[in-house]
């Protein structure tokens, strides 16, 4: 009687049994070969590790069809096992402040990433100067602590804000134009945005902004270190947990909104903009809320990378940052969440751990992203089709069981 | 149920595991590490590598005396000219306890984002490249020194040589970034210490090709000299349209930045007369012919202006380290309170950790090569400049 | 007395110098359903295209139950009750059926961005009506549909495009539905089930309005209470298919324009 | 008054250069809809691929022998490289994405450009750093009561101009350009009526990107230098006049193109401190336009087709 037709595959019993644990145990020991030690061929191993399932899943259906019913059985573990994982990886590691420093930048590049695609993956709309809204969140953020001596909690949202604005006066040029005309308006407002920050003297010209303080919590510094145990811990420690809070609430805001009717509006204006306004949308309300939402992520984003380094220079923000960040999106899988966070760990911790190669890095991108749109173009995880709880659909079958009767 | 249980004690196991394990760091105590951070990929790279192959030439000759009580490793790490980069690679070689002290960085911005971190692992950082002034004099920390003068050093050469040359009226022409402004500035301050005059300062983007709306002003301005103030690329790009503006007998001058024989070979016959008022001449002392000699018969990259600095910046570390052993603290004391020989001359810190002698010359262009501009054949009378009647 | 609920008023609808629609005037009564016939180019798209706010008429007036809503954007005229389809039909092909149908029946609600991260108990529980009434107006149509809420509308057969792009305009309850050539490229099979569709839309939700867009006459005969014939943007002809289909006039439109077509 | 015309002069071959780069764009635009990205990095392409021959013909002393004749023949043999390059793009990028989303093409085409820059610094030898162009163009000054024109930006000038005239020719009088206009109108009739479509599309890949190898070599050799990453401002710079004049109109990116070289030229020097944002005018000008003027100067208004 249901009219949904379930995977009610019952030859792969003792694979779902397992799947979730052999899931994890291949996420973490991938995730501490390229991440933690220090050697090119634990990282390649690692990488393999992460393709080579991966292969194996696209090309099973068997083994993808397990895989995604242990993911939708144990979701809740997975996400429990993963927020205990990232809690842990760092208290591993407090030898090797370097490494924290790695998985701060990757934290700061998934909130980056997840912003982006709002407006590139949900939306439908090129943004190739988005590393003009990280800056801006950067240095709105940078100019308020140091020179208005504002708390980092001020700057903070300041910064996420003034950016949501800059979103949506960049925004406005796409409600009349094609997305050619868009991507122009982005490229030029990324490089108009880079020669003014370079340019003006209250934004610090070229040499940026020094000093700038680290976050207080109650009046204590960020930069303290924690003693326990006899241990003493390195502060880029209390930067990760820190930063970690942010990455959460950002995931979390951002699959709210993705299962919302905003995100499902979003996907209705990137599949048919006419028929998306045919049907009673406002497409315009709608694309300027993307862009606002996605700068302010950047916004946010800048402002932890401005308040963690310390320094922010034009440098940090130009074009090659917004391709970076675009690489990330398409890599990962545009419009899936999971996709683009997987997307921006790996093109951030990669770069780091292939710093030999560091002259081919720009190309790399490049060609991830274009092979990525040539044979990929999906990315690493796809868009999922929206499902929604069983339950939702109870009520619709006790009136289709009266309507039959 | 089963499974749940089992999820969980699986992932306690691994877990466990590996707070348990961690990766292993062998010790070997004969050796120390000491670190490099330099532009080895990227734009720059020609710098970040002679000066990378200077440092390790420097290395390899104290190890090959064989006196030396340790054994070296050096690390050599990329900065790319971002400062993203170099902060990462800032706190891989400082955070690290193997290392004891590091040579870093071309790029300014890249040396005022690292120098915090530095100082945050007390480690002693020598900058053999970097000419911004408050890296050294925007903070009072001891951990960063730099052999390598500040564009200050330079500018107030340039303008002791204009004012030699008694051209007093000058227009800056600089890029936009951080090394192009601050030369504007400091020439500035330089010149009208002298008593001269900047008519005006014309910012220009890096990249720009086109300088005819440029010049133009400068014409209606007529200098007696143009101060380009920015690196090669963009100087060759406004000597050239400066001479077919009709600019032709006002007197160039450029920073160190534009001390590449690429801006010969660029200009051509257009460069003649030009001049840089550049670093540090190796060939002017025998140590520097050493240097020059040993350098030439490892590596076939030039050395570039830098490599002299990052030799010596390896002589002072590898002094300190045989002083006071591997201990990061006392390395830090030990650079700071000592004067150190180097192929640069004599290497004395202000207080805060400026090296004075800067061993800086004027260039002048000839037959498409900088040539020290005693040496040169204007010097000599030889030739005569186009001002010059 | 059955009300009127749009009245077109001597529309004109210019490009450039290319008249589209020159002067075309019409009602539509609840319950009514009505065709608009012409050979190609004659400017019946257009027509939908000004009406539903796509394109901003030159001149004349429309009336949405005594609004004039001409040079309204197409969403609000949409929400306040006028849906259509395309010619060729615009699903969103890479999300759901089930999506499809909930888009055509949401709107944003106030306070939606507040609630998207507070208030999600009130969101679920407007979901779940949605997806009820959602399943509901689809098991009208189809059965493949309802079967199948969760597959990508762009692998639906084309039959089973047109039926849902059908849900999709009716999940808001319009008082209007536009339809643009919803039996093209149909067989005779289908566009016989297509009849049964509009009737069954008529039959669903009393008082709606049908305006129809065809070229496939048996569709007309069967369906239209009213016909309205355009040529070159002009009309030509109205009344019952009988009359119309008499008329000389209308005869040698389409006969021309077939011989053109050739 | 003199340095209002040498100015002018200038911004004439500011001008030529973004022309000749524009109506690659504007006509890609035309045939298909799309706005190729890494057109800008064609250009360059062209410098690099001049140097390498030009070097061996020196080498081998054919320059010395006539230089008058062999250069416009290397020329030549470059801008049909490029041609090709262009016809290898149309072939291996955009065909097989023109069934995807326009999004995924056109973030394609920006890779492209960021793959084709990047090589080119890997794997040129010293690629990071500027190359030193040979001079190609005849060099001195023509001087006419005191207003001093370089033969070199008469020759661009000169050239650009020719190369526009004869473009215009292509299209207004030959059948393959009948065959352009009719596929940038309406690509379904045009096939109904017996045009090749591809053929067409191809050619206009092949003349789009020859124009820009050339753009490329004078821009290359006015200055005297070129660098591997010259090709994305020349390709902003290039798109944006095509904006400006109105996309998919031939005229357009001529007016568009002198229009943003006017802007910059006179900009850098009318407006104190100009020089250092000058590309801000002309983006603000493009962003302008885009607000206020989507269609362009010379489009028309854009009805979508639905």
């Amino acid at each position: 009687m249901n009219p949904i037709k379930m995977n009610d595959s019952t030859t792969n019993r003792t694979l779902n049994r397992i799947i979730t644990p052999i899931l994890l145990i291949v996420v973490v020991a991938s995730v501490y070969l390229v991440v933690v030690y220090e050697n090119v061929i634990t990282t390649i191993a690692g990488l393999l590790l992460g393709v080579g399932v991966f292969f194996g899943y696209s090309r099973y259906p068997k083994l993808k069809e397990s895989v995604n019913d242990g993911i939708k059985k144990d979701k809740v573990y997975l996400i429990i096992t993963g927020l205990i994982l990232a809690f842990i990886i760092p208290l591993t590691t407090r030898t090797q402040p370097y490494i924290i420093h790695i998985l701060i930048i990757a934290e700061i590049s998934i909130i980056l990433a997840l912003g982006l695609n709002f407006q590139v993956g949900s939306t439908g709309i090129p943004n190739l100067g988005y590393a003009a809204f990280y800056g801006v969140g950067a240095y709105a953020s940078a100019l308020l602590s140091t020179k208005f001596g504002m708390s980092f909690w001020v700057s903070l949202l300041a910064a996420g804000f003034i950016a949501a604005f800059f979103g949506w006066l960049v925004g406005l040029p796409t409600l009349r134009t094609r997305s050619y005309h868009m991507a122009l308006v982005s490229i030029a407002f990324g490089l108009v945005t880079y020669i003014m920050l370079n340019n003006l003297v209250f934004t610090g010209g070229p040499n940026g902004i020094k000093n700038i303080p680290a976050p207080e919590i109650f009046g204590w510094s960020l930069f303290s270190t924690i003693r326990l145990f006899g241990n003493s811990f390195p502060v880029q420690i209390n930067f990760y947990y820190f930063v970690l809070l942010f990455l959460v609430l950002m995931l979390a805001i951002a699959f709210f909104v993705y299962n919302s009717k905003i995100g499902l509006f979003w996907n209705a204006v990137r599949e048919d903009e006419i028929a998306a306004k045919c049907s009673g949308i406002n497409t315009a309300k709608l694309k300027l809320l993307s862009f606002a939402m996605g700068a302010f992520l950047a916004g946010i984003a800048g402002s932890l990378y401005a308040h963690y380094i310390g320094y922010i220079s034009p440098e940090n923000f130009n074009f090659n940052t917004s391709l970076q960040v675009l690489g990330m999106v398409i890599m990962g899988g545009l419009d899936n969440i999971v996709g683009v966070s997987i997307g921006a760990f790996i093109l951030s911790v990669a770069p780091e751990k292939f710093r030999s190669l560091a002259d081919f890095r720009m190309l790399a991108t490049g060609l991830i992203i274009l092979l990525m749109l040539m044979f990929r173009s999906s990315g690493i995880i796809r868009q999922q089709i929206r499902e929604y709880k069983k339950s939702h659909f109870r009520t619709e079958l006790a009136n289709k069981d009266e309507g039959n009767g | 149920m089963v499974k749940k249980i089992l999820l969980v004690l699986i992932t306690i196991l691994i877990v466990a595991s590996l707070v348990g394990c961690g990766p292993a760091k062998p010790a070997e105590k004969q050796t120390v590490k000491i670190g490099f951070i330099g532009p080895l990929s990227g734009g720059n790279a020609a710098v970040g590598i002679g000066a990378k192959n200077s440092f390790q030439l420097k290395v390899d000759e104290v190890l090959a005396a064989g006196d030396y009580p340790y054994n070296i490793e050096v690390v050599y790490e990329d900065d790319a000219s971002d400062p993203a980069t170099g902060v990462a690679a800032a706190t891989k070689i400082a955070s690290d306890p193997d290392i004891v002290a590091a040579a870093t960085h071309w790029n300014s911005p890249v040396g005022l984002a690292t120098v915090d971190i530095f100082h945050k692992y007390g480690m002693a950082q020598i900058f053999w490249g970097t000419i911004h002034r408050d890296i050294i004099y925007g903070n009072d920390y001891k951990e960063p020194v730099r052999v390598i003068p500040t564009s200050e050093q330079s500018m107030e050469l340039a303008a002791e040589y204009a004012k030699k040359f008694g051209i007093m009226d000058w227009v800056i022409v600089n890029d936009t970034t951080d090394y192009g402004t601050k030369i504007r500035d400091e020439f500035t301050a330089a010149i009208e210490k002298r008593g001269g005059k900047i008519l005006e300062a014309i910012g220009v983007t890096v990249g720009q090709q086109d300088f005819a709306a440029v010049l133009s002003r400068v014409g209606e301005l007529d200098p007696q000299g143009i101060f380009y103030a920015g690196v090669t690329t963009e100087a060759a790009g406004v000597r050239i349209q400066s001479m077919k503006a009709g600019l032709t007998d006002v007197m160039f001058m450029g920073p160190p930045g534009i001390q590449s024989d690429t801006f010969g070979e660029i200009v051509l016959g257009d460069a003649e007369g030009t001049f840089c008022s550049g670093t540090f001449d190796v060939n002017s002392t025998p140590e520097g012919i050493a240097f020059v000699e040993a350098y030439n018969a490892k590596y076939t990259d030039p050395f570039e202006q830098n490599g002299p600095y990052a030799y010596d910046s390896a002589a002072i570390i590898l002094d300190a380290l045989k002083a006071v052993g591997p201990d990061k603290a006392k390395i830090v004391d030990y650079i700071l309170g000592n004067t150190f020989k180097g192929v640069i001359g004599d290497i004395q810190w202000d207080e805060y950790g400026q090296n004075g002698v800067g061993g800086l010359t004027m260039y002048v262009n000839q037959d498409q090569k900088w040539v020290k501009y005693e040496d040169s054949e204007y010097a000599s009378g030889v030739r005569t400049f186009p001002w010059d009647k | 007395m059955v009300e009127k609920i749009l009245t077109v008023k001597n529309l004109t609808m210019r490009f450039g110098g290319l008249t589209a629609i020159d002067n075309f005037s019409w009602d539509l009564h609840e319950n009514e359903i009505l065709g608009i016939i012409g050979p190609n180019g004659a400017g019946k798209t257009t027509v939908f295209n000004v009406i539903s706010g796509l394109y901003t008429p030159t001149s004349g007036d429309i009336r949405f139950k005594g609004t004039t809503i001409n040079g309204y954007p197409p969403h609000k005229i949409a929400k306040m009750g006028i849906k259509r389809t395309f010619q060729q039909s615009r699903l969103f092909d890479n999300i759901s059926v089930l999506d499809n149908v909930l888009i055509g029946m949401a709107t944003i609600s106030e306070n939606i961005f507040i609630n998207t991260l507070f208030r999600r108990d009130l969101l679920q529980k407007e979901l779940a009506s949605n997806i009820n009434e959602a399943m509901q107006l689809m098991q009208h149509f189809s059965q493949v549909l309802v079967e199948n809420p969760y597959r990508r509308a762009g692998d639906l057969v084309p039959g089973e495009r047109r039926k849902l792009e059908i849900c999709r305009a009716l999940a808001s309850n319009p008082d209007i539905l536009l339809l643009d050539e919803p039996a093209a490229g149909m067989d005779p099979n289908e566009s016989s089930e297509l009849m049964d569709d509009i009737m069954r839309v008529k039959s669903l939700r009393k008082g709606i309005g049908i305006v129809l867009i065809e070229h496939d006459m048996v569709v007309v005969q069967k369906t239209a209470d009213y016909i309205v014939v355009l040529s070159y943007g002009k009309e030509i002809a109205r009344g019952t298919f009988n009359e119309v289909s008499s008329n000389s006039t209308v005869q040698e439109a389409y006969l021309g324009s077939e011989l053109e077509n050739a | 008054m003199n340095t209002f015309f040498q100015l002018f002069i200038s911004a004439l071959l500011v001008s030529s250069l973004y022309t000749l780069v524009a109506v690659g764009f504007t006509m890609y635009v035309g045939v298909i809809n799309l706005a190729n990205f890494s057109h800008g990095d064609t250009c360059v392409m062209g410098t690099f691929l001049l140097m390498p021959i030009f070097l061996f013909a020196t080498k081998m002393g054919w320059l010395s022998a006539g230089a008058g004749l062999l250069i416009p023949v290397i020329i030549i043999l470059v801008m049909l490289l490029t041609g090709l390059w262009g016809a290898g793009i149309y072939k291996i990028l955009v065909k097989p994405l023109l069934v995807a989303p326009r999004l995924i093409l056109l973030l394609a085409s920006v890779a492209a450009g960021q793959v084709i820059r990047e090589a080119i610094r890997v794997i040129y030898p010293n690629g990071s750093n500027p190359q030193v162009f040979p001079k190609l163009l005849p060099s001195g000054i023509l001087e006419i009561s005191g207003l001093r024109f370089g033969y070199d930006s008469l020759t661009i000038i000169f050239l650009s101009v020719i190369c526009i005239i004869s473009l215009n020719f292509i299209i207004k009088r030959t059948k393959m350009g009948l065959a352009m206009r009719a596929v940038s109108q309406n690509s379904d009739v045009s096939q109904m009526m017996g045009i090749n479509i591809e053929k067409t599309i191809i050619t206009v890949f092949i003349i789009g990107s020859a124009l820009a190898g050339l753009a490329g070599i004078l821009n290359g050799a006015f200055y005297g230098i070129t660098k591997f990453n010259l090709g994305s401002n020349l390709g902003i710079k290039g798109f944006s006049a095509a904006v400006i004049g109105g996309l998919g109109d031939f005229q357009g990116a001529i007016v568009g193109g002198v229009l943003l070289g006017f802007i910059e030229v006179f900009a850098a020097a009318y407006i104190p401190n100009g020089s250092q944002y000058q590309d801000v005018f002309s983006f603000l000008a493009v962003i302008a336009f885009l607000i206020f003027r989507p269609s362009g100067i010379l489009g028309e208004k854009i009805f979508e087709k639905v």
